[in-house]
């Protein structure tokens, strides 16, 4: 279950492309909204945060996670499909939940999301249950939580990491910190913002790295990861910034455009871009190809999204209990048999 | 009497009851700078400070037991959950600490707190942003369950809340914000803890409460049309219940249904529906119906999560069945 | 067929289960070197290592949330809450996450784990050790609730849940755990999810589960000797319920009572109750009655705690009560 | 809200006497529970873990506390009349609970104890609310949350600190570390073993002091209420040890001999009245004295505890609500309306 291990530029340049890949999802899913599309408004993008790929590309095939509200980018990062995340974001029946989830709730089984979480925290303890699954196996797998800087305030967390330090367990906890949770900025919501700090005295390694450098999240990443397989869990903070508002409806009126100007001005999918033509592991053109490329890919999803078919009504009693079991019955078919034909003596 | 929404009689209560007591302090997520997720407290932390209109970090548990510790020190303060979706983590601060402190200290200690949220679908926001849960507290000896569906109601009902000895769980309907209504701040709708009757009808009676107290209202309206003459009152205060208004209307027109939003398996229009049927039993014509959220998480399809819940023509239509026994075509 | 108790036929399913099938792991506090607050899992650390009996830190809502994320990468998790009472912390994650993440995820993530507790009164352990808390499971769609009341049923009924791709609450009573009964591994007293008739009758059914169907079976043989026959079923499987049989049931006897031992207000009898009043509406004499916890607390004086559930004498009462329509002493 | 200072040899003698009155106390609820005469078996003895009188002493009137369910030696130290908590301990009507809280319950609002709490953690939260009431009317109080080791695993407490030092709350943690959470060892339930290591994480003013050495557990108590009350919470760890079991049916099969011979050596009380005799402060025959009465005085309270009448039964719809609100109606008179006279039309 090793990695296949590329030269270092060119997985640098995969990495820049994901990122890229994941700022033109976003976009893409803010048009969807507004060309009233989407399943809802509560749709969080994840932009400004795309060196979440230093971590994703950190995993291997087979590693789980779980993500929260602001997940789409971690997916993608670990191999999610554009088009079924676009149509799942639509509500629709070929999206990945067949339009139950929305953009909140969001998972592949194959690709090893256990899901996306509405509840802050809510994903943590489950890959500590995951961990405890590859400590018993022997598996060789990883699972990595990633979370926002909202869920430090979490107790589970606590809980998790605790129980992950105990038990040897193979998980990484990874804040995305982009220092706002709504319209909280993250010193008001911690007595003492030491993140690391916090996990370290749980008895985790616990590292932080530069969200505006996706190269640095990556190393610590991999270290990290390297430990985390060997039973030491992991803690990593990306230390970000949330380029836009909380979710689609926020104009974020709680913070100053000179905050903001200085918050996207740490932006590493354009640092990663100026990096690879510095280091001339490729030029213009080539990345403006990769950009087109990937402006191209989403724009399919997106079509694909609106053009994709509702599901049907009677979906809704799918999946409540595993297929083969009855279905809750639906409340037309219980009054009939209440006032229908033979409810009466 | 005024004009307002729903959400600005809220604002409104609480702004009032800040200003006449001092012991009031709100704590909640984004209640303060941000104004409520939904802007329900939008400027009181300008008036009240950020002492008493506390910004609290995401930790709903804590939150609710802070509130209850306030509560036993003298405060009187209003805890918010974002979404009753988020009662869940709360449960044991909530069910184990607000409701049972008095009791098991023998009297000594209230808990004079109140808890507000909103619940509800209504805006695609899926499973975990769009339940009504209302029953788990409901189930819950010592804590009080209020549920406005007026604007009149979100007032006064939020003003009584603040003035009682015991924890309450005020619930609120996200789909009911923007919704416009008379306020009398001098006028309540009815007494403190009883039933008020929305419409008055001679056919049957439903039995309603939060949103769907007004798709039942609207479901009236189309009945009387075909002439039949439904009476509709709103429960307004779950628990505990004033049973006697609801025990004479039942009586008075034999036939009764409860609707609400919830999940209808163990829900509180079962528990309403249990206790009409064993003390109206001679009374009725027909058993008490219930019409209910589908035993379903909820769906973020638009279509689906509409569909999940009961709506003003399938009340309509079902009331109709009741009182007419003419099937709908949907029951084919 | 052996004598066993209902705790070591716990034990025995799980020892038995976890032979078979190796992607069982217990996790709770206390299932290890302790062998469980009340001695379930005595032993089986040995038996079958640490690393599949797993004692946990006092973290109830991370052992449910590390027994989903088990259940979701393969394994079989048994959590363990010490209490019932517990559950409100964890409430998130049993209902948000356990119950909801198959149909969130569109069916690609089954979460097939147990959860296993225990509930209800007769230890004098006060209110936040002594609760019956089934009825928050009920209202939760995609959870399913088992609470065994006999011996074979401890048995079996665990054996099946853990086969089961969906959740299940599983709670056990502590009033029962030293119970005797027969124990046959080879023959379950019904199919998975079906109510049983633990005694035939012909004049009234009573419906109960977990201990009190024993108050209700005892109640049952002092109604006999004055010529009521009461039939009483044991609805073992509360949620998915199997209808079917009880509205049978009750169509014939035209007379029930469903017994609880929880707050009877929003309770799995209400529930209950609310079914049978509508679907057996025109075969009833007399209306479904409840019989359940008082509407409190539960208090810590021995008499107190007695006195606020049902007992075998009170179902009597009430039961005659219902078919001969005289009133009991204490409802003078 | 000064206390009045006493010379200080004097107040060590009152420690040492407060001590042995929780001893004599905690036995005689040992034998309460032999002559059947208990509510229940749910009693915890705080045996071992007398040094708390460390913290209680340093609290002044008008302060506040929450307990666990091994609160009983805490409550005495803050003033507990034990006469009424042995009769609410045995379930009577004159116990501080009416016989309806019993040992894991007892609370006096009077003396300022909020309540003992059956939830591990429970109880924590609760102080943090007081605080904000203490802050808020600038009153000069502080509330101080006493619970064992096993809460160090409840998330709540790590939300509750938090709030605490974001809010500068004049508040205390209190973690009375006896080793054990029932059978559990702590090195079993903690993944690193630093607690002011965590406390200190979410910006607390954390210490550890020795269970053993009542004198010592005073002198960081001191300090961390004087910090406390200036709104700079605190977190003590008092490093004791568990005499005896669990609960009453307890018998630790889970640890050796050995171990438990080298714990109950580090006995405060002990400890402190040899530290009387050493330095003076009272000779054998005082102490025997302080000894005697202390014993007295709780063979008094056990006798009124068993002498004393159980509440009525109609009390038990009493206080579910506040006075003036009906009580819940019984089932009896609910039947009655459903089955009795004018029941049917
Ligand atoms: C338990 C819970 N509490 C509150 C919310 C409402 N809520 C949704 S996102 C959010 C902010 C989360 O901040 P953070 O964790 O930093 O994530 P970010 O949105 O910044 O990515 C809040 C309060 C929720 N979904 N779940
Ligand atoms: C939330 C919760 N989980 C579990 C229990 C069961 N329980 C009661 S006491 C106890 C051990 C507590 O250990 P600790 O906090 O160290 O206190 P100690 O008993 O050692 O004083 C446990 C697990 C409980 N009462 N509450
Ligand atoms: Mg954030
Ligand atoms: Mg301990």
């Amino acid at each position: 279950m090793n990695a296949v291990t590329k030269p270092a530029n060119t997985a640098a340049l995969d990495r820049y492309r994901m990122m890229r890949r994941i700022r033109s999802f976003e976009e893409r899913v803010g048009e969807l909204f507004l060309k009233g599309e989407s399943a809802g408004s509560m749709l969080h993008l994840s932009i400004g945060e795309e060196a979440v790929v230093g971590m994703t590309a950190a995993m291997q095939a087979g590693d789980t996670f779980t993500t929260h509200h602001r997940g789409h980018g971690v997916f993608i990062g670990r191999g999610g499909d554009p088009a079924r995340m676009m149509a799942e974001i639509a509500g629709k029946e070929d999206g990945y939940c067949r339009g139950k989830g929305g953009s909140m709730h969001i998972a592949d089984r194959a690709l090893g999301h256990l899901g996306a979480n509405a509840i802050v925290g809510g994903g943590i303890p489950h890959i500590v249950g995951a961990g405890l699954t590859y400590r018993n196996t022997r598996s060789g797998q990883i699972s990595v939580a990633f979370f926002g800087d909202g869920a430090m305030s979490q107790g589970i967390l606590y809980e998790s990491m605790n129980m992950a330090a105990l038990w040897h367990l193979p998980v990484i906890f990874c804040c995305i910190n982009n220092q706002y949770g709504m319209g909280t900025r993250v010193d008001r919501s911690a007595g003492h913002r030491d993140f690391p700090g916090r996990a370290e005295a749980f008895g985790l390694n616990a590292m932080r790295a530069d969200g505006a450098d996706v190269e640095a999240v990556h190393d610590a990443a991999r270290f990290l990861a390297g430990s985390a397989r060997e039973g030491r869990p992991g803690f990593l903070e990306i230390d970000a910034y949330r380029f836009y508002g909380h979710a689609r409806m926020d104009k974020s009126p709680y913070r100053t455009p000179e905050e903001e100007a200085t918050g996207r001005a740490r932006d590493p999918v354009a640092n990663a871009r100026a990096r690879m033509a510095a280091e001339g592991l490729a030029n213009t053109a080539e990345l403006d190809a990769i950009d087109t490329e990937a402006g191209t890919e989403m724009d399919h999803a997106l079509a694909h999204a609106i053009a994709a078919t509702p599901p049907a009504l009677a979906t809704m009693f799918q999946d409540v209990y595993a297929p083969g079991t009855p279905a809750p019955r639906p409340h037309a078919a219980r009054l009939m048999h209440v006032l229908g034909e033979g409810a009466r003596a | 009497m005024i004009e307002s929404t729903y959400r600005d009689a809220i604002r409104q209560a609480l702004l009032d009851a800040m200003a006449v007591d001092p012991s009031i302090i709100l704590i909640g997520e984004e209640v303060g700078l941000y104004g409520g997720a939904y802007g329900v407290t939008k400027g009181l932390i300008d008036l009240y400070g950020p002492e008493r209109v506390i910004d609290a970090p995401i930790s709903e548990p804590a939150i609710v037991g802070a509130a209850v510790g306030a509560a036993m020190t003298g405060m009187r303060p209003v805890a918010e959950l974002m979404y009753v979706d988020f009662i869940g983590m709360t449960m044991d601060q909530l069910a184990n600490q607000a409701a049972k402190s008095r009791y098991m200290f023998g009297g000594q200690i209230g808990v004079p707190m109140v808890l507000r949220t909103q619940g509800g679908t209504g805006r695609s926001a899926a499973a975990q942003h769009s339940q009504s849960l209302e029953a788990w507290v409901m189930h819950t000896p010592g804590l009080r369950l209020v549920m406005p569906a007026t604007v009149n109601d979100a007032y006064h009902l939020l003003r009584q809340s603040l003035t009682q000895a015991d924890p309450v769980v005020f619930i609120e309907h996200k789909g009911l914000y923007t919704m416009k209504g008379a306020l009398d701040v001098d006028t309540p709708d009815g007494a403190w803890g009883a039933p008020v009757t929305r419409r008055a009808g001679r056919d049957l009676v439903i039995l309603s409460y939060s949103r769907m107290l007004h798709e039942s209202l609207a479901a009236a309206d189309r009945l009387a049309a075909s002439g039949v003459e439904a009476e509709v009152i709103d429960l307004r205060c779950l628990n505990p219940l004033d049973m006697a208004p609801l025990i004479e209307a039942v009586k008075r027109t034999g036939r009764a249904m409860v609707v609400t939003e919830a999940v209808v398996t163990g829900s509180v229009a079962s528990e309403v529906a249990a206790r009409l049927s064993e003390t109206c039993f001679d009374w009725l014509e027909e058993p008490i119906l219930r019409l209910g959220g589908e035993d379903i998480p909820i769906p973020v399809s638009p279509a689906l999560e509409r569909g999940s819940i009961p709506s003003a023509q399938l009340i309509h239509d079902t009331a109709r069945w009741l009182v007419t026994r003419e099937a709908p075509e949907w029951a084919a």
